[in-house]
């Protein structure tokens, strides 16, 4: 199970700034990763090129090997659900039978029971954005590409879903992208650092504690990765 | 609300009354020209009733069309905004038809139809459809990006959910439209009637029009305000009921 | 208002109907130059059910006008300041289509249990409730339809008589229907006794007092024009001028419509044209009279100033 | 793009003549009910050239009504769109207006302006605007909070601020909904001609329709139909270069 | 200059629960402040009755006395810039004389530069956010609102953005609302914890190391910042 980037140039159509030039990379088995980098360098970019929902108009070049990888889904934070169900309503349109249980446990951690029956729009934004991410959870995919999708939700909960994330899906890949460098550094296996096109490689790996519920990290472990994704940013 | 549009029609009718009363005096006209106040009084109190039961004969006629229009205009607007060669050609289809006068294909609505209520509703709805087709076909064509993208993502789209999906973004649009375009259901029978019946206000326009009589039109067209000021209002008011009940937050697009 | 400051001489005429065979002689007028030659510039214009050419008068759009009696009747009515100066039909051309083998009809008691065309509101209803009273028959013994733009129903045979008006449409719509191998008739109420006016010049009655020259001049040009429209001798010229102002018929129809406008406009040697049937008017004011389209009666005779009102009509 | 659409209206006018002469052959139907193929033929042989004269005359008048549709039913929205009385009062007055067929208000048209350009010009617009102020209407009635709370919040909302903001955001609405009432203007002026001209096709079609020629009725809508789509092909062609320069996202609402 | 919210009662319209009940706070004399609590709890309410702009159909009682205070601005991440002009023409359109220089220095700080000729909907998230944020600052204001109007940005822009603000208006009031708890706790003066109604008081105090640049934080304090922060809520 892997994605492979090679060789990847892209530009934004109207634009002549290269967002990516000549970048590749390797993705390999399952784990929960992050896209880390400064705002604007590309991670939204690159998620979407990712998914294959790159812009028309855009320029791209250069190709994306899959393997053992059939569904990869792309999430983000702006998205909505139609107003016309409340949250349970549309969570039961679109779960799975086989989700049942998952979605039960998801709406449980991530603290939406309250809410359940609200229409989207009364949400606030932090419950529109779990409310949201829930619904890809219950999907069948082999990626999920969560584009700040928790960036709205408070740490404690966040700790929760991701926690949960994790040990629900052990053999998917995530890619997480966030802004919170603590977050990452904890959470992640493998930390995709985005960088401008000038600095090569351009996606620069990072290892995380990849922190799965059991073991705290360590003061020192962590500030440790935090450094690395620091300097390599 | 509903004395409220009353009371503005009223204002709008006496405004346009008294227009037209002065250009009488100041030109001099005679009452065959424009008729005088007395002679409009008269009409009304001659014919107020008779054209009462008129209108709201062909408010029914009116209101009937206006269903079908609304169906129509959907479902033309349904299939004209999917992006597809059939959807482009039903489009172009519902235009150019539209762009024929009624009085011209109307020989052709009597063959296939005959005269009965059935044409007049026909014309009817072809005159009032079309503004709310050009509505619709606006709103169905405009994806709305960040709802429709989980399922578009996950392969749930259907044929119908994106039609669904714009359609509740644009709720309040839509129902300022539908409202709006009462007075074209109105309008519409008021032609249809004028070409084909001998039932409605419409006919009864036609008459007075073949009599050159202003007198019994101005009352006409008195009891169409007050009819479409009526229906106008009670879309109006159910509009805002359907909106209360969806939820649509007042504030607009969030 | 036209340029009437600069020359007093261009005024405008405007018909009751779109320039056709029935306005042969206004357009004979015109093209052979009689008006030019009178010293008038003439601006000759199509009317239509919302140009009445009544209202132009009055609102000093027009100086001359071609309009149906009851029109005039009624505007006389309701105090309009016209005045007739000229009858250009002496018979009235409006009449009904039929077809013969289904429906026979030799005398008006055949119109009972009959579907008959009438337009509700136009002249045609009141003539043919006329002759329906006058022939004993009540309303309800017959089934009146109401007429619209197209003859459909006719066609379908739905309806049994259908109101047209012989000179114009009759070579037209007779025409079709005879290609098709069906027969027709003609049910003309003036030979059943009713007598009523259509298409009349009209001035308004400020033009007559304040310039009666102008009216003169213009009533001699169009009526040398008319004289000259229907001479026989003059047919191919004239169906070419008109075939000129009216592209959209064909010129043997127009050759068969002047033919029958011909025998409206001249039916009599004796009777000039023009010529102002005052009885004619008297009756077509007293069905309108009688059918409550006027409160009283207008005294009609006090707005005919033609040339030749009263001209004796023929005993038929 | 233009040859799609001409393409597409031949097929649509082939369509309904064949639907046409199949109901009047297994009706057996005679010629003067629906004309056999042959006259329809013989009346596009002969009258071609001159109907395409008058649909190109009526094409320009209605190019003109509907450019001054699109103002006033801008000017009307902009007012009627906004909460107050005045706004609400405008809105009515316009709806109530439109509730009035033509046909009755054409005697009032002309005393009031004669039968020129003007009279001609009026009736198409008046025809024509209301669809699109309906649209426009429904537009500009519909805040976009997430755009408007800047302004309002710092005092700096003008008049005209919000009206921007809607037309901007509802562009590619606006676009279809203009484009496609280029028919209706087409129909409006043939209306007009209908009632007021004696130029056009309208005039034509209502000779036609005196002396009972369903073929050359059947010559002038296809004329129609063939400048319609040229008129349309015009402006949806300027709509899509226009949001290219304006850069709306194809991706819909941002 | 304060604000002093006074027994205040809050419902969301169609909703029986109370997002307030009886809750009373005094926010004193300028400070950057920060609202702080786990999503769904109530900041953004809090944030528009303070702004004045509550839902219509919300019922509310209480009062709000103010002093020294006349505009009070809300700003929230969703806001977005009409697509007719640039950045760059954008801010030139809403920014006083007075302020011209400072929208120089924030646009160069935030990062913005290399976008200013861009058209808001080619910007990136947290471009966008910058954008958004910058064109509020550049106002007349007393006390302005930022409702996770930061969120999409990473954070070493961000700490420059704070601490610009922070030298650029010391008499002004700022209410940030974000869910990053390291970050309250290092910039913010007082952090207003705003718990469940069940939990009284409904806000509680807690005050941050108020960071201006000058001197890092040590490890421990912020901490125990935190620390307490989490205890409060
Ligand atoms: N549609 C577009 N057209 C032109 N340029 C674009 C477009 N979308 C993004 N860009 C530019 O491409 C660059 C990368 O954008 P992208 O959205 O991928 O950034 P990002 O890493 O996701 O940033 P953020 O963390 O702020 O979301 C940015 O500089 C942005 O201005
Ligand atoms: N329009 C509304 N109608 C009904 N309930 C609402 C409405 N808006 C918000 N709520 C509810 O009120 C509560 C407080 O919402 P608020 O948006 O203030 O939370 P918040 O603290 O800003 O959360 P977040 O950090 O997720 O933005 C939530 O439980 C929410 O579900
Ligand atoms: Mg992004
Ligand atoms: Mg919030």
């Amino acid at each position: 199970m892997h994605i492979n980037l090679n060789a990847i140039d892209f530009r934004h159509g109207k634009t002549d700034t290269r967002v990516f030039e000549n970048t590749s990379y390797r993705i390999d088995g399952p784990g929960f990763n992050a896209l880390f980098g400064p705002s604007g360098v590309g991670k939204t970019t690159l998620a979407k090129i990712i998914a294959g929902k790159a812009d028309h108009n855009s320029r791209f070049s250069g190709s994306i090997d899959k393997e053992g990888i059939s569904v990869i889904l792309y999430t983000y934070n702006l998205e909505r659900l139609p107003n016309w169900y409340s949250i349970e309503e549309h969570f039961r349109a679109v779960c799975p039978a086989s989700a049942k249980k998952l979605l039960n446990e998801l709406t449980e951690i991530s603290g939406l029971k309250p809410v359940i029956n609200s229409r989207f729009s009364r949400l606030s934004l932090g419950q529109q954005n779990r409310a949201n991410l829930i619904r890809y959870l219950i999907q069948d995919f082999d990626v999920l590409i969560m584009d700040e999708s928790l960036a709205n939700v408070d740490e404690i909960t966040k700790q929760k879903i991701i926690l949960k994330i994790k040990s629900a899906f052990p053999d998917k890949i995530f890619l997480y992208i966030s802004h919170n460098v603590v977050e990452v550094a904890k959470f992640c296996k493998e930390i995709l650092v985005i960088r401008r096109p000038e600095r090569l490689p351009q996606i620069k790996k990072v290892s995380g504690f990849d922190f799965a519920g059991e073991r705290e990290p360590g003061q020192g472990r962590l500030e440790h990765i935090m450094l690395e994704i620091m300097n390599a940013s | 609300m509903l004395h409220k549009r009353i009371y503005q029609f009223l204002i709008i009718y006496f405004l346009g009354l008294s227009a037209l009363f002065i250009v009488k005096y100041s030109l001099e006209l005679s009452d065959y020209v424009i008729p005088s106040p007395a002679e409009v009084w008269s009409a009304a109190r001659q014919y107020f009733f008779s054209f009462f039961i008129n209108s709201v004969n062909t408010l029914c006629v009116a209101i009937l069309g206006h269903m079908i229009s609304i169906c129509l205009a959907t479902a033309v607007a349904i299939i004209g905004s999917k992006t597809n060669w059939i959807g482009s050609f039903i489009k172009i289809g519902a235009y150019n038809i539209q762009a024929y006068p009624i009085v011209a294909v109307a020989p052709i609505i009597f063959i296939l139809f005959g005269d009965g209520l059935s044409s007049r509703l026909l014309i009817t709805a072809m005159i009032c459809y079309f503004p709310l087709l050009l509505s619709f076909i606006g709103v169905f064509s405009e994806p709305v990006a960040h709802i429709e993208h989980f399922y578009n993502s996950t392969g749930q789209m259907t044929w119908w959910l994106p039609i669904k999906i714009r359609l509740f973004e644009n709720i309040s649009k839509l129902i300022t439209v539908i409202s709006g375009s009462a007075t074209v259901a109105m309008v519409g029978t008021i032609v249809a009637e004028f070409i084909a019946a001998d039932a409605g206000i419409g006919y009864r326009i036609r008459i007075a029009l073949y009599q050159s009589d202003l007198a019994k039109i101005l009352v006409a067209l008195f009891l169409i305000g007050i009819c479409t000021s009526l229906y106008l209002f009670v879309l109006e008011y159910s509009g805002t009921r359907i909106k209360k009940k969806l939820d649509i937050p007042a504030e607009g697009s969030q | 208002a036209y340029c009437r400051d600069r020359n007093p001489h261009k005024i405008t005429y405007r018909l009751k109907w779109i320039l056709n065979t029935s306005s042969a002689g206004d357009i004979y007028a015109d093209a052979a130059g009689y008006f030019a030659q009178n010293g008038l510039d003439v601006q000759i214009r199509p009317g239509g059910p919302e140009r009445d050419p009544i209202k132009e008068l009055e609102l000093g759009r027009a100086e001359f006008g071609v309009a149906s009696a009851d029109q005039i009747i009624r505007a006389l009515s309701k105090g309009a300041d016209i005045v007739v100066v000229y009858q250009l039909f002496q018979i009235n051309p409006l009449q009904w289509i039929y077809r013969p083998d289904k429906t026979l009809i030799e005398n008006p008691r055949d119109l009972m249990g009959k579907t008959i065309g009438i337009t509700h509101g136009g002249i045609d209803e009141n003539i043919m409730k006329a002759l329906l009273a006058k022939s004993g028959i009540k309303l309800s013994e017959v089934e009146l339809y109401s007429v619209r733009y197209d003859f459909t129903p006719f066609y379908q045979a739905r309806v049994d008589l259908w109101p047209i008006y012989r000179n114009a449409q009759g070579p037209v719509i007779g025409a079709r229907l005879e290609e098709a191998g069906e027969k027709i008739a003609y049910f003309n109420p003036d030979k059943h006794g009713i007598h009523t006016v259509a298409n009349s010049v009209i001035t308004s009655g400020k033009i007559l007092r304040t310039r009666p020259e102008l009216v003169d001049q213009f009533i001699h040009a169009l009526h040398r024009g008319w004289e000259a429209a229907m001479e026989p001798s003059n047919t191919e010229k004239t169906i070419a001028m008109i075939y000129q102002a009216d592209k959209n018929t064909p010129a043997e129809t127009i050759k068969k419509q002047l033919e029958l406008t011909r025998a409206f406009v001249k039916p009599y040697a004796q009777i000039p044209i023009g010529a102002i049937d005052a009885s004619a008017w008297r009756q077509t004011e007293k069905i309108m009279t009688d059918q409550k389209l006027i409160d009283k009666p207008v005294g009609i005779d006090q707005f005919l100033r033609g040339t030749f009102v009263n001209a004796k009509k023929p005993q038929r």
